[in-house]
């Protein structure tokens, strides 16, 4: 919300989970944040809440959808992205930067104004972002371009990314580009006093390109 | 069900705790013999809980005023003022036996507890801490513990959306049998819109609110007992279970609720649930409360009066409304999906009665539940004293570096990452400075102002000299304020203490009461909260003492706070507080002691508080000015760990000028106090400034490009060594095989 | 009526608290242990006295929200049922 | 052999996750729905083929480690046994 206001000056509607009826927007975004506890799967209670329909016509009608952390897992619940998202391999929540690269992908507004192999630092905090989908399904996620950010170098223990995902998957996009599943928390990288600002250069391109 | 209104007997009251004294005040009060809920509300409302009957004698001698004071202790929790027309609100609450008997759940709820404290007050949190003392590293116990505890609080913290951004832990055997695990919250509000507990205007709805009432943690000693139920194993106290996601709802009701205007008064239902709060509320307002217990939304069959009056179930409050108001309060929790129940009304009677089954089930005036309150003045004897320890004692002919790096793999210095990277330190965007920092830092939501916080306490210290060591954690806490830029402004504490009843603890209690009361008055940190946790013991073991001091601060711009890692090459480093000629230090009481000497007790570093207030104050001015780049307090390994430290968080290296003569292990690693390490560009506007002020400071060294430490000119260590002990140690505990 | 489903991951679906736990018991000198895998057991108390209908609803609940069905199987047992 | 564990929480603990998820079922219309608890079910591949000492065995895995018996109950299964 913050952030959006911040690079846009608009101040973006809310919308109760309760609510059955999504007005026209360039783009929706699916915060994190637990919604039910995260209790069953993560995402899965609100992934069926009423507005979800909505949700669901909005992107049927090529609708951007950006969703973020608990965001992303709602998005695989709701089969909008493909995949999903299980418990990290280290069985812990872990909350740190990361270092994401952006790939080459099918066209986007949320990749068509990044460099491609250009580096993200942008922090995770998560319990299960450990992105899992069946190998054939994986070959044709690369195959299509919807692999949009991949961890890279690891961290200070030597892993290659911080939960175990399938091919160090950070960020998956739906076949069509307008809808994003991402783990990482670029509205937390906004400011030199957050340690970077890389997150807000990822989402003012976004917002750019959907705007312009 | 009628067996409930049996008269009781001393037996009986025993059993929950009571003295025969204090039963017989009961019986006395009542003019009567009470009846087991009666006699369940009064033991709780006399516990060292609720009561502080051991503590309350010395916790009347600890400052609660200064300007910046909204309110002291007495509320759920401390506010004060931090200018911009907010207070920051505040407190810090143990949980320590529940999070022993079964960690996650234990700490779980703890941190849950202490977050309905801070917003029942109308504060939004903004951020939680722990303070966490474990037993030995090896012992068998400990990495289930420290896993399971470590886990609960991130796990009701991060679900609820609260950023945990500080803390500390230590490990020492004292605490094998009788961890302790602490959760601090700080909250902010409106300052002219603080909510308060007690109940006002005779006929006003009684409502309560959240989650349902179960037989959840029901007072222990009372029920394990066969008397007071048929169905023993039915009726078994049950660990409290934390539910994040109806704490969420239950705190987004009651925030939302309270903007309406339409709360009179509320109080979180924590320790003695329904007992404490409904008494509190009509104490606090000098009038009664009438409650039907059959109206008490209830999660089990068949909940009697007693169970219901004592249970502990989380995430339930209890308001009073303007009746007016209740149709629009019961469309909030509606559209939140709670609970919300009128169970009673405020009373002119000053008594406390209570209905079920259509039936009175209690009537008990309520003054002497509070008043009367046993206040104890218990034996104590002198502390003990303790010898001197010299630094010529310890032998140790290793170079500093070699040296240094067995000290940053002891537990007690080695790295927290393992536990913090478990707790999400920046949900809601505005977390400046998270764990790692010496305090940390949140903006205050659309502005620049923002609340420094941290926890300390040194319990070797306290252990070796009470009153010295109460001071200390509250200086340290100001030096991890003052580090960052930050000027303090008030504490809440927790007193973790063994048995009050054997005189030597009593004096630990004491002791550190009156240490801790004295530094707070020199420093300006009034106390507004706390929290006291006595008994903790085992097997007549009493735990380490650990008074913990929980600081909050405020700086008015953000952006010019530091952090305590070096930021460039070619920075001069210095030690402020510290002669040009100091050559030796104090190692009593020390981690290096712990390390390499005896284990006798020896006297903790002397405290001078004029000097902890001038030295802070100094370093906060100078930060603000501009004059320097990185601080970093001096505490526990002293000089040289906190250069390492310092070098680690950053990725330069430095190179540190060594005394040519005198004790170099007191020199690198004496904890003598009030000190800070600093960097900075400019170092002949802070060498002037702090010549002009009469603060001691001394150069002893630069920040280097490589990535390395060198202590004089021969003696050097990559700090990738280093980090490589400071790092592994605690995740190698972790996943030690047993 | 009650109702249990069974939710266990699919084959060929990684199952890191599984392996965790394998780990854990062959340290603890459980040495037998060659597999875990976790699953999980939910309990529903039904107002539905038909089994065949009861068994179809339940279905119904599983595809819509128990479980997973891209990485999880399920298996919906009534015990009263004879 | 293949043995079951299955944990349930005691009785009289609080399970908020069978609440919540007895709340959303209710809300996409499975009305039935009157009460869930949620539990845990333990798949172990164990190399151990006396019945009798594989329960033991099994019995002491679930105290020490399975399950947390302050607020859980266990129950052993094992499908290959007369
Ligand atoms: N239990 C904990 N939870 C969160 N952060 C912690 C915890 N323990 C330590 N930390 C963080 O690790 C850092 C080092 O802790 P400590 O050595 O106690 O600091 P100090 O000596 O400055 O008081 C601090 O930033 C502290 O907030
Ligand atoms: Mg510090």
């Amino acid at each position: 919300m913050v952030a959006i206001e911040q690079l846009t000056s608009r101040r973006p509607a809310l919308v109760w989970h309760k609510e059955a009826t999504l007005e026209a927007a360039d783009l929706v975004i699916i915060p994190g944040g637990f919604s039910f506890g995260d209790y069953l799967r993560c995402g899965a209670l609100a992934g069926r809440s009423p507005i979800m329909n909505a949700l669901l016509d909005h992107a049927a009608r090529g609708g951007a959808v950006l969703g973020i952390c608990n965001g992303f897992q709602i998005l695989t619940e709701m089969a909008m992205v493909p995949g999903v998202l299980i418990r990290n391999a280290g069985l812990k929540f872990t909350c740190r930067n990361v270092d994401l690269q952006v790939c080459e992908t099918v066209a986007s507004p949320f990749s068509s104004g990044l460099a491609i192999q250009k580096k993200l630092r942008i922090p995770v905090a998560h319990n299960e972002g450990n992105y899992f989908a069946e190998p054939n399904e994986l070959e044709k996620l690369n195959s299509e371009g919807q692999i949009i950010f991949r961890y890279v170098n690891g961290d200070s223990f030597g892993l290659p990314n911080p939960n175990g995902a399938a091919d160090n998957i950070a960020g998956v996009l739906s076949k069509n580009g307008r809808v994003l599943g991402m783990m990482p928390h670029p509205e937390r990288a906004m400011l030199n006093l957050h340690g970077g600002t890389d997150g807000a250069h990822f989402l003012l391109k976004s917002l750019e390109a959907l705007l312009s | 069900m009628t067996s409930e209104l049996e008269t009781m007997n001393f037996n009986n009251a025993a059993l929950m705790g009571l003295s025969r004294s204090e039963w017989d005040l009961v019986n006395k009060r009542l003019g009567r013999v009470p009846n087991l809920c009666e006699l369940g509300i009064f033991s709780a409302m006399w516990s060292e809980h609720c009561s502080y009957k051991s503590s309350k004698k010395w916790l009347k001698t600890l400052p609660t005023d200064g300007p910046q004071v909204i309110e002291g202790p007495g509320e759920n929790a401390g506010a004060v003022d931090i200018g911009g027309g907010l207070a920051a609100i505040f407190k810090i609450e143990s949980h320590n036996h529940p999070s022993f008997i079964e960690p996650y759940q234990g700490a779980a709820t703890g941190v849950g507890g202490i977050l309905r404290d801070v917003f029942t007050m109308g504060a939004r949190p903004i951020a939680l801490l722990n303070a966490l003392r474990f037993g030995q590293a090896d012992h068998a116990k400990t990495r289930h513990l420290v896993s399971g505890v470590v886990s609960g609080i991130g796990g009701y913290g991060n679900c609820i959306g609260i950023p945990t951004v500080g803390g500390e832990v230590n490990f020492h055997k004292s605490y094998n049998g009788n961890i302790l695990v602490n959760a601090m919250a700080v909250g902010l509000a409106n300052k002219d819109r603080i909510f308060r507990s007690a109940a006002t205007g005779p006929g006003n709805p009684v409502i309560y609110v959240g989650a349902k009432t179960g037989r959840d943690g029901i007072h222990g000693a009372t029920m394990a007992s066969t008397e007071f139920s048929e169905e023993t194993e039915s009726k078994r106290p049950t660990v409290q279970v934390g539910d994040p996601f109806s704490g969420k709802l239950l705190m987004e009701a009651c925030l939302e609720l309270m903007a309406q205007g339409s709360v009179l008064s509320i109080q979180d239902m924590g320790a003695a649930g329904l007992t404490s709060s409904s008494v509190e509320m009509a104490s606090k307002g000098g009038l009664g409360m009438e409650i039907d217990l059959d109206l008490v939304p209830a999660r089990e069959k068949n909940m009697s009066a007693y169970e219901l009056m004592l249970s502990e179930s989380q995430e339930r409050m209890l308001m009073v409304l303007k009746p007016s108001a209740t149709e629009t309060a019961r469309a909030v929790f509606d559209k939140w999906d709670l609970d919300f129940m009128p169970i009673g009304q405020v009373t002119k009677t000053g008594r406390l009665i209570l209905l079920k089954d259509g039936v009175k089930a209690c009537d008990i005036p309520i003054n002497p539940l509070v008043d009367d309150a046993p206040e104890y003045n218990r034996p104590h004897v002198d502390a003990p004293v303790r010898a001197q320890l010299a630094s010529t004692d310890i032998a140790d002919s290793r170079p500093i570096s070699q040296t240094l790096k067995l000290m940053l793999g002891h537990v007690d210095l080695a790295s927290r990452r393992w536990i913090y990277e478990q707790y999400d330190s920046q949900v809601m965007a505005d977390t400046i400075a998270g764990p790692g920092g010496d305090a940390a830092l949140i903006r205050v939501h659309n502005s620049n102002r923002g609340i420094a916080i941290c926890t300390d306490c040194t319990p070797r210290y306290v252990e070796a000299d009470p009153k010295t060591g109460g001071a200390q954690a509250v200086a340290e806490a100001y030096r991890n304020i003052s580090a960052i830029g930050a000027t303090p402004l008030a504490i809440t504490n927790n007193l973790n203490f063994g048995n009050p009843e054997k005189p030597e603890i009593m004096t630990q209690l004491i002791d550190s009461v009156l240490g801790m009361g004295d530094a707070a008055r020199k420093l300006d940190t009034p106390v507004v909260s706390g929290n006291v946790s006595l008994y903790n013991e085992t097997d007549g073991q009493a735990i380490q003492p650990c008074p913990v001091i929980g600081m909050i601060g405020v700086i008015e711009d953000v952006e010019k706070a530091i952090g305590n890692g070096f930021t460039s090459a070619g920075h001069e480093i210095f030690v402020v507080g510290q002669k040009d000629d100091k050559n030796d230090g104090w190692l009593g009481a020390s981690i290096y002691q712990q390390h390499f000497g005896d284990s006798k007790i020896y006297a903790p570093p002397p405290i001078n508080l004029a000097a902890e207030k001038a030295h802070g104050s100094f370093v906060r001015q100078q930060v603000l000015k501009g004059n320097i780049d990185s601080a970093h307090d001096i505490s526990d390994g002293g000089l040289v760990v906190a250069v390492a430290e310092m070098a680690i968080k950053s990725s330069f290296g430095a190179e540190i000028e060594v005394p040519n003569l005198g004790q170099l292990n007191g020199w690198a690693f004496g904890e003598d106090q009030a000190r800070f390490l600093v960097s900075a560009a400019n170092s002949s506007a802070l060498v002037a400034a702090a010549k002009k002020s009469g603060i001691e400071i001394t150069r002893i060294g630069k920040v280097s490009n490589t990535r390395e430490l060198k202590f004089g000119s021969t003696d050097a260590i990559s700090i990738e060594e280093l980090v490589a002990t400071y790092e592994n140690c605690i995740p190698s505990l972790m996943t030690k095989k047993n | 009526m009650q109702v249990i489903v069974n939710i266990s991951l699919k084959e060929g679906v990684l199952d890191p608290q599984g392996r965790a736990i394998s780990h854990s018991l062959n340290d603890l000198g459980f040495n037998e242990v060659i597999n875990v895998k976790v699953g999980k057991q939910i309990l529903l108390e039904i107002d539905e006295n038909d089994p065949a209908r009861l068994r179809q609803r339940v279905a119904r609940m599983c595809e819509t929200l128990l479980s997973n069905t891209v990485i999880e199987d399920y298996w919906i047992e009534i015990p009263d049922e004879q």
